[in-house]
């Protein structure tokens, strides 16, 4: 199982060449195959979860293959405790959303087709380890994302789908300046991340600083940070269900992953330097900012992704502090909203399902009339603001302990959020599932077993990881212990080279 | 022993039925002429590559090379007379001269 | 003359039989008779790649060549127009024209394999089978053109089912 | 080094299967919770109900188990210990889930376990006509193993689980019936207030943590936290030592969770909820978390000296200002609340002035008292069909007798009558409150009147007179059955007979209360009973006899306008042109001030952000946009005139010139082949010659 990353990349592009060939017409068959496609990846993640090995801090999984020769770019997978969080999110969500797309009956084949090579988009971004590799699967994945938004969206899908692509986009040729000057900054010419990152005590301070600040442009469009986050919103409203999950729940994390992958170990004398404005204060307004802006929403999936917003501050804040309690709770939040974010999601998309509008204040009482969908719903709400003994609380106290140490009056701001986020997930759930029942929905069939399929295994990790947090915190700690460590020193051996 | 017979016999053979076979596909104006003209030609053009391949040091390329040929000549056939029928089926006429539109 | 070596004549045959048939192909005024001059053409050519001590390539032209693709025409011919349809078999057109063409192809490559150089073989090969030799040289150096043939055959079968499927489809 | 091994020997303690007193709850919520609805629909809302009751009572049993073992062990060493596993284990911060059980999670088990499983009984009767019993009953075990959670919690993040634990239950029951916006509103507001709290209470944690990580001793274990504290002497931040934030920041968390000033506002509304969880919840247990974490952590309490000061404070403050609202009230329900909230202010005065023995015994009175005081209240509301107003009550006490009496003798215990719990209690806090501040003892003796004043009005106006009730509730008067009234009459001995635990010396007690506790508050009692310089019993009897006189003023008080009437209320309503009767039947329009100030505040700013979201932030990137757009139709323009004129030209001319080619396209095929054979032809002649 030496190539499982290659499997777990690949087996859902194959699965897209297996619905190409299929007839157009066979809707059960295609959907079939791609949740069966997208099946073997979460198996190969489960045995990849047992089999890998928390305590080494370094790479596993390496394959390393000759690509390019010319211009000596490489065919380099490898996951360590950060990015194997990543492949396992990934690797879950992406049967649910499967399944939450199964009453897609547009375009049947081209939409699973499309998720399909997404799905390998993702998980190469995750694996890759050639920053030439990375920024081609970073690119893979922005191009199905674009149709499926803007062919299955709502009313303005287009409008949606042009500024997800743009937005993205202008990211991308940032990054792509970024990874030119680094590949020509040093020799023998590489994109080998790993050997850059040794590389890095001798990139010159103000190189560091314009690079970092070109790569953090463009994974803070995609975190989405304050003020870049605004495509969100729209790409939320208009996207179907579980292009939505996939949104909040995957690629959301590539801009924090991609920071903590690459700004991080490669710069971390400018890491040092901007982590402060860029990552913490930027962090904690997007905490408050994105919880007040969320609590005037009148659109259920708005909120839930303003919220988003709101939740991705904390990684942000938590992994400027530098500390091992900020650092954990960051990439512990990025896991926790990954499946926290997907269960409010799939939630919202059961009501607009049934009921085809998404208004917030124009429910009411539906918890008397879907008990089993009220039950997980609770869950999933309790978990977003933070509820001790679900996972996200975990995250949250970790990342705010280690913001304390840090900085007292930004976690004083920050931490002023858990009663704004309980304020506007409250008022929601009052105002959709409480008060009298609405005539026009007292007979809303309650979930089916397809979409229970799609929430409980996501709120048993939500319970699970709330007791046995360490059931990840042990996979991630000693890498971010280690890469903590490659930022605090960096400056001291900087400053040796310099002498 | 120098043989009575050598590549310039073989080359002949084969120009020939190369000649033969493209008057044949200059001039039939039936459509499974014409099909039958280019086997003609890749034909003439095989004996060419046996020929050679017998006579030179690269021992068995041509041979191969011919295998190849033999393979692409059957499937063109299979293909072109497959076309053949489909043409067959919408003009009702196999003749060359007929199909004068790009549009089925 | 030193005699004519049994070498000889049966070159001559096999070289008589294969451009015999091959004018049948250009000249018959029947379609049905062209196909079966081409089948004849084929088999002269078979026996050439024999006397070239080329076995394999020779089993192939009997198998692939006599017995598909002129198997194939036929099929094709009875297909389109029913075998006893005589009257618009096998019109030609610019004959002459087509001749003066012909003619003057052949002269210049006439000329040009007369005038070429041929570099010989230090050694002439032996005369034995080289079938050995071929499968080696397909399943060694050329494995990857004897793959992507068969891909390109697989394209071909499907390109024909699916070209000749669609007439049921749309007849039905 | 000798030090810290010493330490960790005294915190070993006695390894005890404590898992299961919380274990069994959370098993019961969650049958109850996931399968519930079907069980109830099977075998009818009985058997939910004996669920959770057997697991309530069942835990109980394992509480008193517990306790028995507990006592069996000498006073230095009870402690019982249960690490349940590891949790969270980042750098310093080594958190497991873990259990300790000491004496006074003892008393605080006790009261929990088994006025909880009193209160599980009697909502059994009481909830007998809702169809969603599961959804009841399972809330009510979630909160006993939350609450337990919260007491037995080794650590403060364990607390802190339970802490917010009961917080979700309580707005889950709060909102019991949710279809009806008010009630709903009211559990919102409930958990958003107490959130609150608990975000100082978790800054207040941080601080804590890393102060103590400056000295090298990270924990948030209680017991090594005793041990821990000193370290902070001297510590500064933003000015102020470092043990004053940290506690004053965790009583900031404590006011959200036990309804103090500014924080109290929550818990008159939370009402709404069914009263069985008003009596347990908003009463008994839940609302004195706050008390509880207190004297938890009293030995770094003791370290602040002024936040022990805003403690009393505020916990005066309180129990005054509560108890003048408590007097204008109509709504029973409402009246019990605000007597809540001024007997948990009479709970933070005790501990504020250093008495935590003294708070904990209140505590344990209350709970008594409080829970039958609701509950017979509760037995009321059944009756009337869910009238709470008590001037639609009156005369019941012919209907209803056990609940009379029983309310009765909670109204005595309550109002401090001599003999009854709360009299033990009350006079201990007041008694202390005096050596540390005579101020304080007399603005908690003038809530003692009031108590005794409102208390009686309430018996008075329910039970005594004639009846007012209307309609054809009337005619239903009954009294409850005995589900119902088995639980009164235990409360109600436990409201008379508790006090006894603690009879003070100077009435001739040993104190056994006080002496049960001294283990974990051993330190600041110590200290405090020297201060007091020796036994001053003269001035104690003094005092004690001032108290008894005016809780017999406020009876009286209350006897004279409501059952003799010659005192009308409406005169003393009129004292001051009615302003004091208007602030206090308004409440001091604290709610209104909170909620146009706070919460529209708010509410304003996240539109405001919301609509600059949208129009700015937004409006740049569509700006951005559109700049774009124009710019590239400015390029569109060049482009199509000058550029793409190039293009044209170009292009027609090969128009042209395919319009002449085109006649050789004669779509013959063997024409194509003549000419590319011709084609071959030219160019081999050209290279041959």
């Amino acid at each position: 199982m030496e190539n499982v990353l290659s499997y777990m990349t690949f087996v859902p592009l194959a699965g897209m060449l297996a619905v190409m060939v299929m007839p157009r017409d066979k809707h059960e068959v295609i959907r079939w195959t791609a949740l069966a496609f997208t099946l073997v990846p979460l198996l190969l993640g489960i045995w990849l979860y047992g089999d890998f090995d928390g305590s080494i801090t370094g790479m596993q999984y390496v394959e390393r293959h000759t690509w390019i020769e010319t211009y000596n770019i490489q065919y380099i997978m490898g996951i360590d405790g950060l990015s194997v969080t990543m492949v396992l999110l990934t690797a879950l969500l992406c049967p649910i959303c499967i399944l939450a797309s199964w009453n897609i009956e547009k375009g049947v084949k081209g939409y699973f087709m499309l998720f399909l090579l997404l799905e390998t988009g993702m998980m190469g971004v995750f694996c890759a380890l050639d920053f030439f590799l990375f920024y081609i699967f970073w690119e893979v994945m922005l191009l199905p994302m674009y149709f499926l938004i803007g062919i299955w969206g709502g009313p303005r899908r287009e409008y949606a789908a042009i500024k997800f692509f743009l937005y993205t986009l202008v990211g991308s040729v940032l990054m792509l300046i970024a990874m030119l000057a680094l590949y020509f900054h040093g020799e023998p010419r590489t994109f080998d991340m790993l050997v850059l990152m040794e590389r890095a005590p001798t990139y010159a301070r103000s190189f560091q600083a314009w690079a970092w600040l070109a790569l953090f442009v463009g994974f803070a469009i995609k975190i989405p940070a304050f003020p870049f986050h605004t495509w969100l919103p729209d790409a939320h409203v208009e996207a179907p269900t579980a292009i939505s999950v996939i949104l909040a729940g995957v690629l959301l994390k590539m801009g924090t992953y991609g920071i903590l992958r690459i700004c991080y170990p490669i710069f971390p004398v400018a890491t040092q330097q901007f982590a402060f404005w860029c990552l913490a204060v930027l962090g904690t307004w997007n905490i408050v900012y994105g919880a007040l802006c969320a609590m005037a929403q009148q659109d259920m999936k708005k909120l839930v992704a303003y919220s988003s917003i709101s939740h991705m501050g904390y990684v942000m804040l938590g992994m400027a502090t530098l500390t091992s309690q900020g650092i954990n709770g960051a990439v512990l939040q990025m896991f926790n909203h990954g499946t926290v974010t997907a269960m409010l999601f799939l939630i919202v998309g059961v009501v607009y399902d049934r009921a085809h509008h998404r208004d917030i204040n124009g429910f009411g009482g539906l918890a008397s009339v879907m008990p089993v969908y009220t039950g997980l719903m609770t869950v999933a709400f309790f978990a977003a603001l933070g509820l001790p003994g679900l996972s996200a609380f975990i995250s949250e106290v970790l990342v705010l302990l280690g913001a304390w140490q840090y900085n007292q009056a930004l976690t004083i701001v920050a931490a002023s959020a858990v009663v704004l986020t309980a304020g506007y997930m409250l008022w929601m759930l009052q105002r959709v599932w409480l008060g009298p029942v609405n005539e026009k929905y007292a007979n809303m069939p309650d979930l089916s077993a397809r979409e229970l399929v799609t929430l409980l295994p996501l709120a048993v990790i939500v319970l699970v990881l709330g007791i046995h947090p360490h059931a990840v915190l042990d996979l991630i700690d000693p890498t971010l212990l280690a890469l903590n460590r490659t930022v605090a020193d960096a400056v001291v051996v900087s400053a040796q080279l310099l002498h | 022993m120098e043989s009575a017979i050598g590549l310039n016999h073989f080359l002949a053979v084969g120009l020939i039925l190369f000649c033969l076979g493209l008057f044949c596909v200059l001039t039939r104006r039936n459509a499974i002429g014409v099909l039958m003209g280019v086997e003609l030609i890749l034909n003439g053009a095989n004996v060419n590559y046996v020929a050679f391949s017998k006579y030179s040091a690269a021992a068995v390329d041509g041979q191969v090379f011919s295998v190849f040929v033999i393979m692409l000549a059957a499937a063109e056939a299979a293909i072109g007379l497959a076309l053949v029928l489909a043409i067959y089926r919408s003009f009702r006429a196999i003749d060359v001269s007929v199909m004068r539109t790009l549009r089925g | 003359m030193e005699g004519l070596s049994a070498e000889v004549v049966v070159f001559f045959f096999l070289a008589g039989v294969a451009v015999v048939g091959a004018c049948g192909v250009a000249f018959a005024t029947h379609i049905v008779y062209s196909a079966l001059s081409l089948m004849l053409s084929f088999l002269g050519v078979a026996g050439l790649y024999v006397m070239l001590d080329a076995d394999f390539v020779a089993g192939v032209q009997l198998l692939v060549y006599v017995g598909g693709v002129v198997v194939l025409t036929l099929f094709a011919v009875m297909l389109t127009q029913g075998i006893r349809d005589v009257k618009v078999s096998n019109r030609s057109a610019g004959r002459g024209f087509g001749l003066l063409t012909v003619v003057a192809v052949f002269a210049l490559l006439w000329r040009s394999f007369q005038a070429a150089q041929w570099h010989r073989p230090v050694e002439y090969l032996a005369a034995e089978s080289s079938t050995a030799a071929v499968g080696n040289a397909l399943l060694g150096r050329y494995v990857l053109p004897f793959e992507v043939a068969s891909l390109v055959l697989l394209a071909v079968l499907v390109g024909a089912v699916v070209l000749t499927r669609k007439e049921t489809a749309e007849s039905e | 080094m000798l030090e810290t091994a010493a330490t960790h020997e005294a915190a070993a303690g006695v390894s005890y299967a404590l898992r299961w007193i919380v274990a069994l709850p959370l098993a019961g919520a969650a049958i109850n919770l996931i399968a519930g609805k079907r069980l109830q629909d099977a075998a009818g809302r009985t058997a939910v109900a004996v669920l959770g009751s057997a697991m309530s009572i069942a835990s109980f049993v394992c509480v008193v188990a517990a306790f028995l073992r507990l006592r069996s062990l000498p006073v230095d060493e009870r402690l019982l210990l249960d690490t349940v596993s590891s949790w969270i284990h980042i750098g310093d911060l080594d958190v497991s889930i873990a259990l300790a059980f000491d004496p006074l999670s003892a008393v605080m088990c006790l009261i929990i376990t088994g006025i909880g499983s009193l209160i599980h009984i009697y909502s059994y009767g009481y909830m007998d006509e809702d169809p969603a019993n599961w959804r009841f009953f399972g809330m009510l075990n979630l909160f006993l193993f939350c609450m337990l959670t919260l007491i037995l919690g080794d650590n403060m993040l364990v607390m802190f689980v339970g802490w917010e634990g009961v917080g979700l239950c309580s707005w889950g029951l709060i909102g019991f019936w949710h279809s009806d916006h008010t009630n709903t509103a009211a559990a919102n507001k409930a958990f958003l207030v107490n959130r609150i709290g608990d975000f100082a209470f978790l800054c207040g944690m941080f601080l804590l943590f890393w102060s103590l990580a400056d000295s090298g001793k990270a924990t948030l274990v209680f017991r090594e936290l005793a041990h821990a504290v000193p370290a902070l002497e001297g510590m500064t931040l933003w000015g102020m030592g470092v043990a004053t934030l940290v506690t004053l920041l965790l009583f900031v968390g404590a006011t959200g969770k036990s309804a103090q000033i500014p924080l109290y506002v929550w818990l008159p509304d939370a009402m709404a909820g069914p009263t069985p969880v008003s009596a347990l919840i908003h009463a008994a247990t839940m609302v004195t978390a706050g008390v509880y974490m207190i004297v938890r952590l009293n030995f770094l309490f003791s370290m602040a000296p002024f936040t022990m000061q805003v403690i009393t404070a505020v916990g005066a403050a309180t129990a005054f200002f509560a108890a003048t609202i408590g007097l204008s009230q109509h709504d029973i329900k409402k009246v019990l609340a605000y007597s809540t909230v001024s007997q948990l202010g009479y709970m933070f005065m005790a501990v504020g002035v250093g008495a935590y023995a003294a708070g904990i015994f209140h505590l344990l009175t209350h709970a008594f008292f409080k829970a039958c005081l609701f509950l017979g209240a509760g037995s009321v509301i059944h009756a009337l069909h869910h009238e709470q107003d008590m001037r639609r009550m009156g005369g019941l006490r012919s209907y209803m007798p056990v609940t009379f009496g029983t309310f009765l003798i909670s109204a005595l215990a309550i109002a401090g009558v001599p003999g009854f719990a709360g009299f033990f209690s009350k006079d201990e806090i007041l008694w202390r409150a005096f050596l540390a501040n005579p101020v304080i003892w007399a603005v908690g003796l003038a809530a003692a009147g009031m108590t005794a004043f409102y208390m009686f009005r309430a018996v008075f106006l329910t039970f005594a007179g004639e009846c007012r009730v209307e309609g054809h509730a009337r005619e239903h008067l009954h009294e409850s059955s005995w589900t119902m009234t088995l639980p009164l009459v235990v409360l109600a001995a436990g409201a008379a007979g508790a006090g006894y635990l603690g009879v003070p010396a100077a009435l001739g007690g040993a104190n056994h209360f006080e002496q049960w506790l001294a283990p974990v508050v051993e330190l600041e009692h110590a200290a405090l009973s020297h201060a007091a310089g020796g036994h001053d019993t003269t001035l104690e009897y003094v005092l004690m006899a001032l108290s008894v006189a005016t809780a017999g003023l406020g009876i009286l008080l209350a006897y004279l306008i409501y059952i003799r009437k010659s005192l009308s209320a409406a005169t003393f309503a009129a004292i001051g042109g009615g302003v004091p009767y208007r602030l206090s039947f308004n409440k001091y329009f604290v709610d209104e001030f909170y909620y146009g100030f706070f919460l529209n505040g708010v509410l304003s700013l996240s539109r405001a952000l919301a609509w600059i979201d949208l129009h700015v932030v937004d409006g740049i990137v569509n700006g951005a946009a559109r700049v774009v757009r124009i710019s590239s139709d400015f390029g569109g323009a060049i482009d199509h005139y000058v550029v793409d004129g190039l293009v044209n030209g170009t292009a027609t001319v090969v128009d042209r010139c395919g319009a002449a080619a085109r006649k050789l396209q004669t779509g013959g095929i063997n024409a194509y082949l003549y000419v590319l054979v011709l084609a071959v032809i030219l160019v081999l002649f050209s290279r041959a010659w």
